[in-house]
Order: C-alpha cells, then structure tokens, then sequence
C-alpha cells in the first residue's frame, strides 16, 4: 500500500517534470538582479570577486541565516548526542604514520585555510570553504588520536563571539543611521588585499564560524560512542 | 522602522551569545532569553500600532531592490512576527536537561519566525523556512526520549524532501523570471509565470512550504511528532509555525502566482486535509493525537479558505488562523497532564475543575458553537465558500459542516469523560501552575474577543484588504524599473 | 566540451543510482563523493568556481566524511565478506 | 556551449532531482534515505546555477582590473553556496539523530522503527496497540517479536 502510494507519487513528480521540460524556454529571460549587480558591484561594494559582493553585501542576511541555521544544527546535534560516557568505546589508535601526518598538516591546513578567508573577496573562495579547511585543520588531529577530544569550551566561545561579531557590524551600520547589514569602512582600490570595506571582517566572522561549528559537529559524531 | 530588523537580529545575537552568558551568571542566561523576547513583542506592538494602515519595506544593506533582500512589513507580516516573538514567550520551554540549548533554540525560533513573516525575498523566506524547520527539529528531539528521537528523524526527512522541492519551485520561478523579489515578481508574473512553468513551480513550493502548514500529503510527521515532542513545543509548531507556512503561501498566490489552478489545487488538497484529519481524530484513542489530527483538519479548513479568490478568501481564512492561533497552543498545553489514552481520562474533572472547564470552551469555539470566535470565523469561511460558483466550493462546504460535526462527536465524548466519575480507576495528575496560568491566559483572550467581535472583524477586515492588495505592494517596495 | 560534460552527466546519473542500488553502503558512499565531484567538475565548467571550490570542500570532503563518521558508528562501515 | 549542452544539464539536475526523490520515497533503510536527501539536494542546486546560465559567459571576477564583457549570473551562485551550507548542517544533524534511533531501537530499517515509534507513543499512553488507531494513511500488518 505504501510502496504503491509511493510510486504514484513519484510518477505524478515525473510527470511534473516532463511537463516542465516540454514547455520550458532555456535561458529566454535576462537575469534582472544578476545584470545590475555585475554593473554596479565593482563601484557600490568594491569586491572583485562578485560572488562575495552578493554573498557579503547584497544578500548577506541570508548569509547570516545560514551561519544561525550551522549553528542551530550544532546545537541541537548537541543536543541529540549529549556528553560521551566515560570509558565508551573507541576507534584503535591510528599509527605513527598518520598522527606524524596530521602533526604535520596541521599548521598547513591552517594557513591554507586564513589564506583563503583573507583572499575571499578577490579570488574564488572565502569564509565558507577556508572555514571547511579550518575545522579539517583541528579534527584531523582528533582522528590521528583517538583518545583526545576537542576543547568545546573554546569552540563554542570562538562560535559564540563570531557569529555575534557579524551581528554586531550589521548592527554598527544602523547606529551610523543606514540599513541593517549595510557595508561600512572604505572600499579602498578594487583588487587589492585591504580594500572592499568591511567585507573581509566579515568573512574572517563567517570562516571562524563555519570552521569552529563544523569542527565541533564533527567532534561531537566522532565522540559518539560506536553501538556495535 | 528600519527598527523592525531589530525582531530578528536581536534574539539571534542573544541566542549566539546565551551559551557564553550562561557561563558567567546562570541567573542571566535563564532569564535574558524570555527579557528579549518581551522586548521584541513589545518593539512589534509599537511599530504595528505606528504603522496604521499603512505599510513600509526596510531595504537591507541598503540596496535597492532587486539588488538587495527586501523585507516587506504591512499589518499581517508585522502581526504573524508579534505572534511568532509572543507565542514563543508564551511557551518558553521548560524543563529538560539541557536548558541553556533549548532556551537558545528557542530564541532563534522566535527570530526565524519574525523574520519569515516580514521576508519579501523568495530565497531567504526558504533559508527563514530552512531555519525553522532545523530549530523544531532540536527542540522536539530536546525530550530525549527514543520516540522523539525517532519521530524527529522522520519528520527531517518529510521536511527536507519539502525544502528541496520548495528550491527547486525558486528555480524554475527565477528561470522564467531573472528575480527574487517578490515585488518584482508580482510585476513579472502576468507575463512570464501565467504558464505551465509557473504552475509547476507553485505545486512544487506549495509541497515545500506545506510540510509545515500540515498540508494533505506531507503531514505525515504531525501525529507521531506532537505525540512525542514536549507539549509546548507541539503547541507552537501547530499554533504558530503552521500559520507562519501558510501566510508564505498566501503571499504567493497574492503577489505571483493568479493561475485559477493554483487555487484548484490548495481546495482539493485542502478538503482531503479535512476529512483525513477529522475521520482520524475520530478514530483516535489518546488525547494528543487526538488534538494532533484535528489541527490537520483546522488546517485543511484554512487552506479551503485561502482557495476563495480574492480578499474575500484571504478574510475568512485569516479569521480561522487567528482563531486556531490562540485554541490549539491552549489545548495541547492542557494536553501535557492528559497524555495518556482517553479512558484514563475518566473523572478527570474532580482533580482539575478548571483544566476540564478551560478545555469544554476551547472545544465549543473550535467546534464553532455561536457565541464564541470560532463560530463566526466558520460561518465567514461557510459564506464566502456558498457564495462562489464553482461546485467544487460548495463541497468544501459540505465538508467543513460534516468535519464540525465529527469534532462535536469525539470533544463531546473527551468532556462527558471528564465528569464521569464512577469508573475511574485513577484520576490524571492535576495540572502545573504555569501550563494552566498560560492556557487560562489564551482562553481568556478568546473569551474576551466576544464582546469585541465587531471591531476585530473590522480590523482583520482591513488587514485582507491590505494584504489583497498587489499594487499595494509594488508600490510600497517600489523595485528598479523592469529593463 | 558537450562530450566532456555528456560524459561526466552520464557517470553522475549512474552513481546516483548506484547510491540506491549498492547493498554495500561504503561502495553507496564511494558512489556519492563520485556524485559530487561530478557536480564540483560541473560547477567549474558552468564558471561558477565559487560554488565548484564550496562543493568539492563540502559536498564531496565534508559530508563523506560526515557519512563515513556515522557509518563507522552504526557499524555499517565494512566491506561484504 | 551549444543549446544540446544545456539540455544536458538540465537533464542531469532533473535526474538527480527525481533519483533522488525515489530513494527518498522507496528505500527502506533510512541511511538510504539520507543518501536520498543529499542527492536531491544536489540536483536541485544544479538546477538552481543553471537557471540564468549563458554560453560563453565568465566567471563574475575581475582579475587584475579586466572586467570581462559577458559575465556570469553571481545570484544564483551566491544561492547555490548557501543552499550547500545548508545541506551539510542538516546533513550532520541527520546523521547525528540517525545514531540515537539506532541505539534506541536497535535497526535503522524504516518499517521497523514506525512500528516501534507507533508501540512507544501507544505505550506512552497506556493503551493497547492493536486497538489503537494510525494515521489514515499509515495501516500496515505486525508481526510480534519482530525487531
């Protein structure tokens, strides 16, 4: 009963989809938003990288909702997998090779990854993927050493104060009596490392963010006792 | 009124910070959540009663629209914020293990809620959508039983599912469009989404943002959830969140989507809401599913409603969701001492007089016995269906008299359980002081709205009419020249 | 560059299904990090090499991993004997 | 790129949206489910980037003051960026509570954790479970000692 539910359900989606296919026109329309914020980025945000102006500046609320929505995942993966027992169960230890590995790569992966905030709103990349690098640069440590866990007093200061840090500049934007979120500071010369305004700050708040809750919901499933 | 950003952006910065407050003074991080949140209600009430009927669009960033995100406040945006901020306040969690989390959760509940009414961006009403849904999902897994666990997990499933639709509706709409704003949308729409295309994409966001609207097919979730989550979360996810989904779709079939299918669509889907959740409420043996399928079937009520073209539809639906608003939160708050199956309820009414009291008026308003609210929000929605053409309207008719009459059955057989004192084995514990403080609150709103019918009937009258009003809306967002 | 993204369109579709298919679930996990990688490769030709770096890193590295994680704690991380 | 490329692509995000949705809705064993999720995730940001896609269009960065004629749509992108985020924290937290239905019940197969979801909440309530009722749409046959 509930396959053959399932399966009309799926037909009736195939169906949408075949009709949309049939009656779609592939790339008829100009994008309205998409042209007018690539003739006035350069000039209104002063990022070269576009993506990040519109990231950043142009939709950064969303950016916001989405670093709240890291950070409600993370709090509820809190939540759902609670404090490890003592004495639970863990993975055998990994080896010389790989904790001299992780040593290693450890001060690497850190660099790549500020490299990579910093340089955001020049070049492809930015908070998001350098923070990804950051949490990899502490959690590969964690699998090399099974038996060590990740200070999440620290994390979740470090989570706490970013997120609340992009607020704030958002906030410090509206005492100067403009928008909520409206870029501040000077834009300084397109394409070089200071410029673009508060752009870079903002992305180090939004790296530090990604990378210490993605570091910590990896930690906590890590940490997790296995069930077998 | 730019302060208006305040609603959200103040429980958020609170709710990242709150796990570091608490660390310096408990007592702080207790109460500082349920202070911001009083103050944002209040902050709401302010901007609502300077608003007047006007209405006002906050351009973040400061970028023009369709640059930027736009948010959109008019009454019935400013007035669905205030109820997300307030019912959250209302229903503060409590209890629990980890009560620094869930207060945290609850702050961006309150937060995502505001924001998702006042949104006027397609996009970041699905990240607002997103975030809600990832909030409720913690705060009914914070019960920390297997079945929460459980039920939560099947929920994200139904709820992802959902969201991808919903993105996949946002990209077919700015692939015929080339924008997001939704006043800029409202301007393309007669020429570039009138087709199949446009069609597609609202089944496809009404699947989406239904999960959370109780919508027929993908309510699954709703019983084994509000069987299993704590009873006020229940409360604010059928009382709020639920009307939160469905203003989204009322702005979307408002500003952008005018097919006469579309409406089709949300009657058909709308009525078999109301008969699954009433026969199945009927059927059901425990009080909370019990109230877990009728909100299904409230809901199926609102979406017959809001299938009335015109402002006509959006007034008798608005009328019912602020009624449903204030009852269901009430009752599953009273549900939390009544958990157990119907037949334990027996003499139910010897230990807490005034839970069984509160519970026979709130069953009579949503019953929709005359004076009460709940019987003119019926009787619009009833005159307003009789007055359409199609037969299909007159079905949905039919079916919301037959669907009362069921709720009469099975609440009359709840309450006559109560006072039946002779077979109980053994009374349910009486109820805490604060589940019964807030439930007496919410009916004493309902009461009272008695003797204020005219004047609210005036207001919400004038809400729909602003919230009907497309070129309103344009006007007041007033986007760049189309090129 | 059709065949070039023929090709990779045609690999992606069939590790999506090999995801469903694949009674081993480290081989599904195998197929999946194909999936993204295909999309990472696809996001580069579409010139969006944002989306292509946040893909791979995310997409492809941290929800494997994530996967992996959960995999080893649900004890279905081995191969069939 | 050529029009036939496009519809390629596009045949590709569907694909993915639709396989996708079929593992969502067919499989039985909820880390499919999972796999499901991701993968129509996947598809739907695909369909998204390819929304304003022109052929012959550039990346939308200046690199060393040259500012390319025809650019890329950013919108889409910076949505598609999001939308990844997104998926990856609900990812997580999936995963996370996919753990705890495993050592509270023992499995992870679909039908065996709705029949003891349905024998928690009954029990909950103290009432019997064959007389107790299911969702309209959800009868389905037990087997006791199951599970």
């Amino acid at each position: 009963m509930r396959r053959l539910s399932s399966a009309l359900f799926l037909l009736g989606l195939g169906l949408l989809i075949a009709a949309i296919f049939q009656t779609m026109e592939f790339g008829s329309v100009a994008p309205i938003a998409g042209q007018a914020i690539n003739t006035v980025a350069a000039e209104q945000v002063g990022a070269a990288n576009f993506v990040t102006a519109v990231v950043l500046a142009y939709r950064g609320f969303d950016t916001l909702l989405e670093l709240t929505i890291l950070f409600t995942a993370a709090t509820a993966g809190g939540l759902v997998l609670g404090k490890p027992r003592a004495g639970a169960s863990r993975d055998p230890d990994s080896g010389f090779i790989l904790r001299a590995g992780a040593d290693l790569f450890f001060p690497l992966l850190l660099v790549v990854g500020l490299y990579i905030i910093l340089h955001g709103h020049l070049t492809p990349g930015g908070g998001f993927q350098g923070g990804v690098i950051l949490a990899s640069a502490f959690f590969i440590p964690i699998l090399a050493r099974p038996g060590t866990s990740m200070n999440h007093r620290r994390v979740s200061l470090i989570e706490g104060f970013a997120g609340a840090g992009f607020i704030l500049i958002g906030l410090l934007a509206m005492l100067g009596g403009k928008e909520f979120l409206s870029p501040l500071l000077d834009q300084g010369e397109l394409g070089a490392l200071l410029s673009a305004g508060s752009l870079p700050l903002l992305y180090i708040a939004v790296g530090l963010k990604v990378g210490s809750e993605l570091a910590g919901l990896l930690a906590q499933l890590s940490e997790t006792e296995a069930t077998d | 009124m730019n302060k208006l950003v305040l609603l959200v952006a103040l429980p958020l910065i609170t709710a990242f910070l709150l796990p570091v407050i608490n660390r310096v003074s408990a007592f702080a991080g207790r109460w500082s959540g349920p202070l911001i949140l009083l103050l944002t209600s209040a902050l709401g009430i302010s901007l609502w009663s300077q608003l007047g009927d006007s209405a006002v669009a906050i351009e973040l960033g400061g970028f023009r629209p369709p640059l930027g995100i736009t948010l959109y406040a008019d009454q019935m945006a400013i007035l669905f914020a205030v109820a997300a901020s307030l019912g959250t306040l209302l229903l503060w969690p409590n209890g629990g293990e980890d009560s620094v989390r869930q207060s945290t959760l609850a702050l961006i509940l309150a937060a995502s809620g505001s924001g998702l009414a006042l949104s006027g961006d397609l996009f970041n009403i699905y990240v607002f959508y997103e975030l809600v849904a990832v909030v409720s999902y913690g705060l009914i897994a914070a019960k920390a039983t297997s079945g929460s666990y459980a039920a939560t997990l099947r929920y994200l499933v139904v709820s992802s599912f959902g969201a991808a639709m919903a993105l996949t509706g946002i990209a077919l709409v700015y692939q015929a469009t080339g924008t997001l704003n939704l006043a800029q949308l409202a301007q393309l729409a007669p020429t570039q989404l009138n087709n199949m295309q446009g069609l597609a994409a609202f089944v496809l966001m009404l699947i989406g943002f239904g999960v959370k609207a109780e919508l027929f097919p993908v309510n699954t979730w709703v019983p084994e959830v509000y069987a299993t989550a704590p009873a006020r979360i229940s409360g604010l996810l059928a009382g709020v969140v639920s009307k939160l989904a469905l203003l989204i779709i009322v702005r979307l079939l408002v500003l952008v989507f005018h097919q006469p299918e579309a409406l089709t669509v949300m009657l058909v889907l709308g009525i078999i809401g109301v008969v699954s959740g009433e026969l199945a409420a009927w059927r059901a043996r425990d009080f909370k599913r019990m109230i877990a399928f009728s909100s299904i079937g409230q809901l199926g009520i609102m979406f017959i409603a809001f299938a009335i073209p015109g402002k006509a539809g959006i007034f008798a639906g608005l009328a019912i969701a602020l009624h449903h608003l204030v009852v269901k939160p009430a009752l599953f708050l009273l549900a939390e001492r009544w958990s157990g199956s119907l037949s334990g309820l027996a003499g139910a009414a010897k230990a807490s007089p005034l839970a069984a009291a509160l519970f026979i008026l709130l069953a009579l308003s949503l019953i929709g016995v005359p004076p009460l609210p709940g019987f003119w929000a019926k009787l619009l929605v009833l005159v307003e269906l009789s007055q359409q053409s199609q037969p299909l309207y007159y079905l949905g008719a039919v079916v919301i008299l037959a669907g009362a009459a069921l709720e009469a059955n099975y609440l009359f057989r709840v309450a006559s359980r109560f006072y039946h004192a002779e077979n109980a084995q053994t009374a349910p514990a009486s109820h805490r002081l604060p589940e019964l403080a807030t439930a007496s609150l919410l009916c004493a709103a309902l009461a009272g709205s008695v003797f204020v019918l005219t004047p609210l009937a005036e207001q919400i009258e004038g809400i729909a009419t602003q919230a009907a009003d497309t070129a309103h809306y344009i006007q007041t967002v007033n986007p760049e020249a189309l090129p | 560059m059709q065949l070039l993204v023929l090709f990779i369109v045609v690999v992606m579709l069939c590790s999506a299904v090999a995801v469903l298919l694949l009674k081993d679930f480290l081989a599904a996990l195998a197929a999946f990090s194909v999936v993204s990688l295909g999309l990472s490769v696809l996001f580069v030709i579409l010139r969006a090499p944002d989306v292509a770096m946040t893909e791979a890193a995310i997409g492809a590295g941290l929800s494997s991993l994530l996967f992996a994680l959960a995999l080893r704690r649900l004890g279905l991380w081995r191969l069939k004997e | 790129m050529t029009m036939d490329t496009g519809l390629i692509l596009y045949t590709a995000a569907f694909g993915l949206i639709l396989i996708g949705s079929a593992g969502i809705v067919l499989s039985t064993h909820l880390v499919r489910i999972i796999f499901g999720i991701a993968l129509l995730e996947a598809g739907a940001n695909l369909l998204l980037l390819l929304a304003t896609y022109r052929a012959g269009s550039a990346a939308p960065i200046i690199v060393e003051g040259r500012i390319p004629a025809v650019m890329a749509d950013p919108v889409p992108q910076a949505l598609v960026l999001t939308a990844i985020v997104i998926g990856v924290g609900i990812l997580a937290l999936a995963l996370s509570l996919a753990l705890r239905v495993q050592r509270a019940y023992g499995t992870l197969d679909l039908r065996e954790v709705r029949q003891r979801l349905e024998q928690d909440i009954a029990g909950e309530a103290g009432i019997d479970l064959p007389s107790s009722s299911d969702a309209p749409q959800a009868v389905m046959t037990r087997q006791e000692g199951q599970a």
